[in-house]
């Protein structure tokens, strides 16, 4: 692969990284308050979804989705500022880490409750039918989101209906605390596809190249108008379910080989191939990050005044 | 709302099915971006048979769906997000329940986390009550679950007017709007109704009786028994005040306090399960104003039952007519 | 086949129709009152069922349930006093045709919420787990509830934890007005089961011993820990969904051959061969039936000062 | 009920969280049939913790599941139909709105229909509230909801020893009983909590406070800022009848209106949105026994919003000891 693809792609994964690694930072120094879920180490899916997806496609995504709206271009200090309960933030501090939303950068939010963005995103498709647009849905969820009735019924509704939606289950095998092996009889969770006679795949999640160009394959398919797709990204959490989780339930040594296959190590080890260090990239990516939570804690928390605006029209 | 002061208005006569009907064709017809979609919506024309018809004249606005209400609602919230204005139907608000999640999570968040700059003007359309041999899981009137929500909307209409005004104004209100129908209303026979015209903004109440002694507030298919209580009791010279809440959200707290303060006596009479009901709440407001009692006013509603099949022991649980009589004597004293 | 089996199937299938066609009477004459959906044509599926499982096995159906729990053993008189509203029914009048219940034939009810039967019947064979009973749960359901988010995690749930369930979808190509083969991508429902790693297979519905023999099969593996297992039984409803259905979504002619081919008919073929008139049970069924419709009229209706106990212990 | 009036009891330090789990872990101990699951409930200990150790001791009874609530309550209503007591977990009361099905349509409906010869004993878990960060789909007070629906009890206990005290009353009612926790208390620190000894029934208020001036009607996590404002009030002079109902299901009405008979004023103080919250349904009970008010009866509750997530904007929203000591001056007026 072209260097400058390898270029751009750890820049972006670096960058939301280093975007988490501050939360974290503001978490322990208790300027971001609550439930803060991470996405570390599995990057290489908002990265990959991000680069293959058209400014008019519709993104959805979890609670761990800080890295899904940076990767679809919201700014970062719009992004620290929602964590940090600014009025500056993405949603004015509405939202928070964990229902975060930025429809103006064709990302239509976290969502906080297992599953529910499966039949959300399957109605941004169906809009499209009618507006125009040639918009396809993108929905991204975990593991645990396939056992909700919720994507079920979003599936089967794509699927008969034919929308454009691809549906991204993130397998990263923890469902919070939970392995999804046991929750599941068969682990190979995109065999489901077949249910909803909807083609189905797993691929490798942590490369922004693979998921790029798989996700963008049938992102173009779906819009071309054959329906929707099923794709299981295999990945790695590396850090805890929430910030604040002391992981018991991981087994010993656990995370030794997904240290060394998570996506910013990969791009690292590709990267000196060709003479260019990832850490340089990652500090300039930290540094722009660091820059960005100043600047959103030197403006003003968000108007308690305000917060009973914008229940009704 | 588009100028629609000067549309035509005509005088019709309609059931209460076929007015729902005529206000959704309108709404597809004035509004391209209006949906309308659910189980049997589309080509069979609805189970009780209301949007027969529309999807001929629509075509692709229309359509059924797989019995997933989840999917039906959730993707209602994201084509509204996206600029459509879905109509989407739950046959019974008793399968609400399955997917609550999409209204009470979702959709009611959807203004309030962008700041209005992205809503979701979705209109759900369902219907509720008891009626002869239906089961406990037919027969809940639940809209105090959703009133305790704000981000959504809850109307009840009763005549085939009023069936009509609000489902326009729901289509054309940028608030998600919970129309709560009644399945025994639907095929009860004829009424004059006036289609066409401006379109109301959502709210209000009907003063469906004026009286000086004791206000009434209540909404729905009891109104009915309400109203015949209220020519017993005006043969008695009692004169009920019957204000009929079409609107629930928004309630018209001041129309009826205003009521109450001239009559001093208050009785809130509904469908649903009295504990927890929206009658609490009518009762609280009036209260809460400060307003003279002359007897302490009371509410009436099912006793806090789940509803059984037969009709020998589902028909006296709701409010009779006697029972709304009674009432209002006892507080006349 | 057998001839006393065939006859006894026979008698059973009378049964069942006759016990409907009584109450499509009673509908008729205003007696019975209310949505009331008829099984007829589809009974086999009850019959099958209810001769391959044991007195301590759970069935659960839908609505359209009648039949299954006469076949459980329910006294005629009991279920036409429930439908009737009378002290005498099986529920005393409070579940009424489409919410009726007999544990103590071993029939947990009907359920008027499409595919919420499936959990609960999950639960029923998770308590077989501590009980000792050696339970399997069957429970009933139709091809629309497919779609519905709880039978997909009934599924998931009994195949995650290999619970004695079997799951019947009973495809008789309509839900209420819409055809199911518009409303999935797979009309093959039975596929599904491969999602959750459990065995599918799509059956005669129509044939009484074609569903004891695979119904038992599969619930004795299930009984031996083998897991749960999903059945689609192709049949044919012959009439409305609910009496009073104006039937307008039929094409022409579209029950033509499934009336040469519904339980009673194929039954009626068989056993002229033997040389016996299906026509002779039948109607030995439906005085039966008409019988214990008069007895059950001749009960008083339910006592209205009876209707608000037992909310609470 | 078993004959447990002679049970040994202890006194012992435990924070919230080990109160709930001591009375789980009795439950298990004590009543065979007991389950215990829900989502991470089982190996990991519960997300909050609560259940730590109780799969160890108990093996099999207790064990994970899917993300699956509609499998998890309806499990629970079949198990329960055939004889076990699940007592199963919903890890916040938001996401019992993908489920509700299975509680208000199934389980709330399996005694009545049967007549009492087949029930579902099942208790329900869950715990809700605001918390600092928390978003609109993790903050809700949604106790209202489940107060509408009959055949299901609720309770929601604030100390620890309400915490230990109504679990195991739930447990050992034939009743299906929806306990409502708070995560914002499972870790505060230790409290003395006495285990062991007779089961109480379930039902009954606590009077937190004695005082005549005024009955305050509270129940949740939001108990601690009404006696603070007692506090603040008593040193004014104006001394607060506070009454903790931590049972909402059944309520101890008579308790309520014997106070304000007294104290002739009433305040309802809760985090649930004010409108259809069921300080209404208070309220409305305490003015329909016709006890006479010195001063129109309030509510307080938070103003029919959508919960955001910055503290900035969410601190405020719920009553406040501010608030509650404003609305009780202005009631003593
Ligand atoms: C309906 C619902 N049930 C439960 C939860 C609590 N919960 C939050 S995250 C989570 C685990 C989800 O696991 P997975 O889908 O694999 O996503 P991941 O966290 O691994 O990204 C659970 C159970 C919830 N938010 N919503
Ligand atoms: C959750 C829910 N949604 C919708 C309905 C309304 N409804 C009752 S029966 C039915 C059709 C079910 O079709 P199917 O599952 O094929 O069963 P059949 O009636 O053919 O036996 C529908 C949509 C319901 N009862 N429950
Ligand atoms: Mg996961
Ligand atoms: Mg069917």
């Amino acid at each position: 692969m072209d260097v400058d693809q390898l270029i751009a792609d750890a820049r972006q994964v670096a960058r939301l990284r280093a975007m988490e690694e501050t939360i974290k930072e503001l978490w322990v120094a208790k300027e971001v308050v609550g439930s803060t879920h991470l996405d570390i180490g599995q990057e290489a899916v908002p990265v990959g979804i991000a680069s293959a997806i058209r400014r008019e496609d519709a993104l959805f995504a979890t609670y761990r989705g800080h890295g899904y709206a940076l990767a679809r271009g919201v700014p970062p200090e719009a992004m620290m500022g929602e964590l940090l309960g600014r009025a500056s933030g993405i949603n004015g501090g509405r939202g928070g880490s964990a229902y975060l939303t930025a429809p103006e950068y064709g990302f239509y939010g976290e969502n906080s409750i297992v599953g529910a963005g499966a039949p959300i995103a399957t109605g941004a498709a169906l809009a499209g039918r009618y507006d125009g647009s040639g918009r396809v849905a993108v929905t991204v969820f975990g593991d645990g989101a396939m056992n909700q009735g919720s994507v079920h019924e979003a599936m089967n509704f794509a699927s008969a209906m034919k929308l454009p939606v691809i549906f991204v289950c993130v397998n990263n095998g923890w469902s919070e605390l939970t392995p999804i092996n046991e929750m599941v009889a068969d682990p190979e969770l995109f065999h489901r596809a077949a249910a909803y006679a909807m083609h189905g795949e797993r691929i490798d999640g942590n490369d922004p190249a693979v998921v790029r160009d798989r996700v963008g394959d049938l992102v173009e398919r779906a819009r071309a108008g054959e329906g929707p797709a099923l794709v299981e990204a295999m990945t790695a959490r590396l850090v805890g379910h929430y910030i604040g989780d002391a992981e018991v339930y991981r087994r010993p040594g656990e995370l030794d080989r997904a240290n060394q296959d998570e996506p910013l190590v990969r791009l690292g080890r590709k990267l000196a191939e060709h003479g260019v260090e990832v850490d340089v990239i990652y500090q300039e990516a930290l540094a722009e990050m660091r820059a960005a939570a100043d600047a959103a804690l030197a403006n003003p928390k968000a108007n308690a005044a305000t917060a009973k605006e914008h229940v009704y029209a | 709302m588009p100028d629609l002061l000067e549309a035509t208005t005509e005088t019709t006569s309609l059931s209460y099915a076929e007015a729902v009907n005529a206000a959704l064709g309108r709404a597809l017809d004035e509004i391209p971006e209006t949906l309308l979609y659910g189980e049997d919506v589309g080509t069979p024309g609805g189970v009780f048979g209301v949007t027969r018809g529309l999807k001929r004249r629509f075509g692709d606005r229309v359509f059924d769906t797989p019995i997933s209400e989840s999917a039906i609602l959730g993707s209602a919230v994201g084509a509204a997000m996206m600029g459509r204005r879905p109509i989407v139907e739950i046959m019974w608000i008793d399968f609400s329940l399955v997917a609550l999640d999409q209204i009470v999570n979702q959709l009611a968040n959807v203004r309030y986390i962008n700041r209005g700059t992205v809503t979701a003007p979705v209109v759900i359309r369902t219907q509720q009550g008891m009626a002869p041999g239906a089961c406990a899981q037919h027969s809940q009137s639940l809209e105090a679950l959703f009133l305790h929500i704000p981000g959504v909307r809850v109307c009840m209409p009763r005549t085939a007017q009023d069936a009509y005004d609000v489902l326009v104004s729901a289509a054309y209100s940028d608030d998600p709007v919970l129309v709560i129908e009644n399945r025994s209303l639907y095929h009860l026979g004829k009424q004059e109704v006036v289609v066409g015209g401006p379109v109301s903004p959502i709210g209000g109440s009907k003063v469906r009786r004026e009286g000086d002694d004791m206000t009434v507030v209540t909404w729905g298919s009891i109104t009915e028994r309400v109203l015949d209580a209220a020519d017993i009791l005006g043969a008695e010279g009692i004169e009920l005040n019957v204000i009929e809440a079409l609107w629930l959200n928004p309630f018209d707290t001041q129309g009826v306090i205003d009521s109450v303060a001239r009559t001093e006596r208050l009785l809130v009479v509904h469908e649903a399960n009295l504990t927890g009901g929206f009658g609490a709440e009518v009762l609280s407001r009036v209260v809460e104003s400060g307003v003279r009692f002359e007897a302490p006013p009371k509410r009436l509603g099912v006793e806090d039952l789940r509803i059984p099949a037969a009709p020998s022991l589902a028909g006296n649980l709701a409010p009779s007519i006697e029972s709304i009589v009674r009432a209002a004597r006892t507080l006349m004293r």
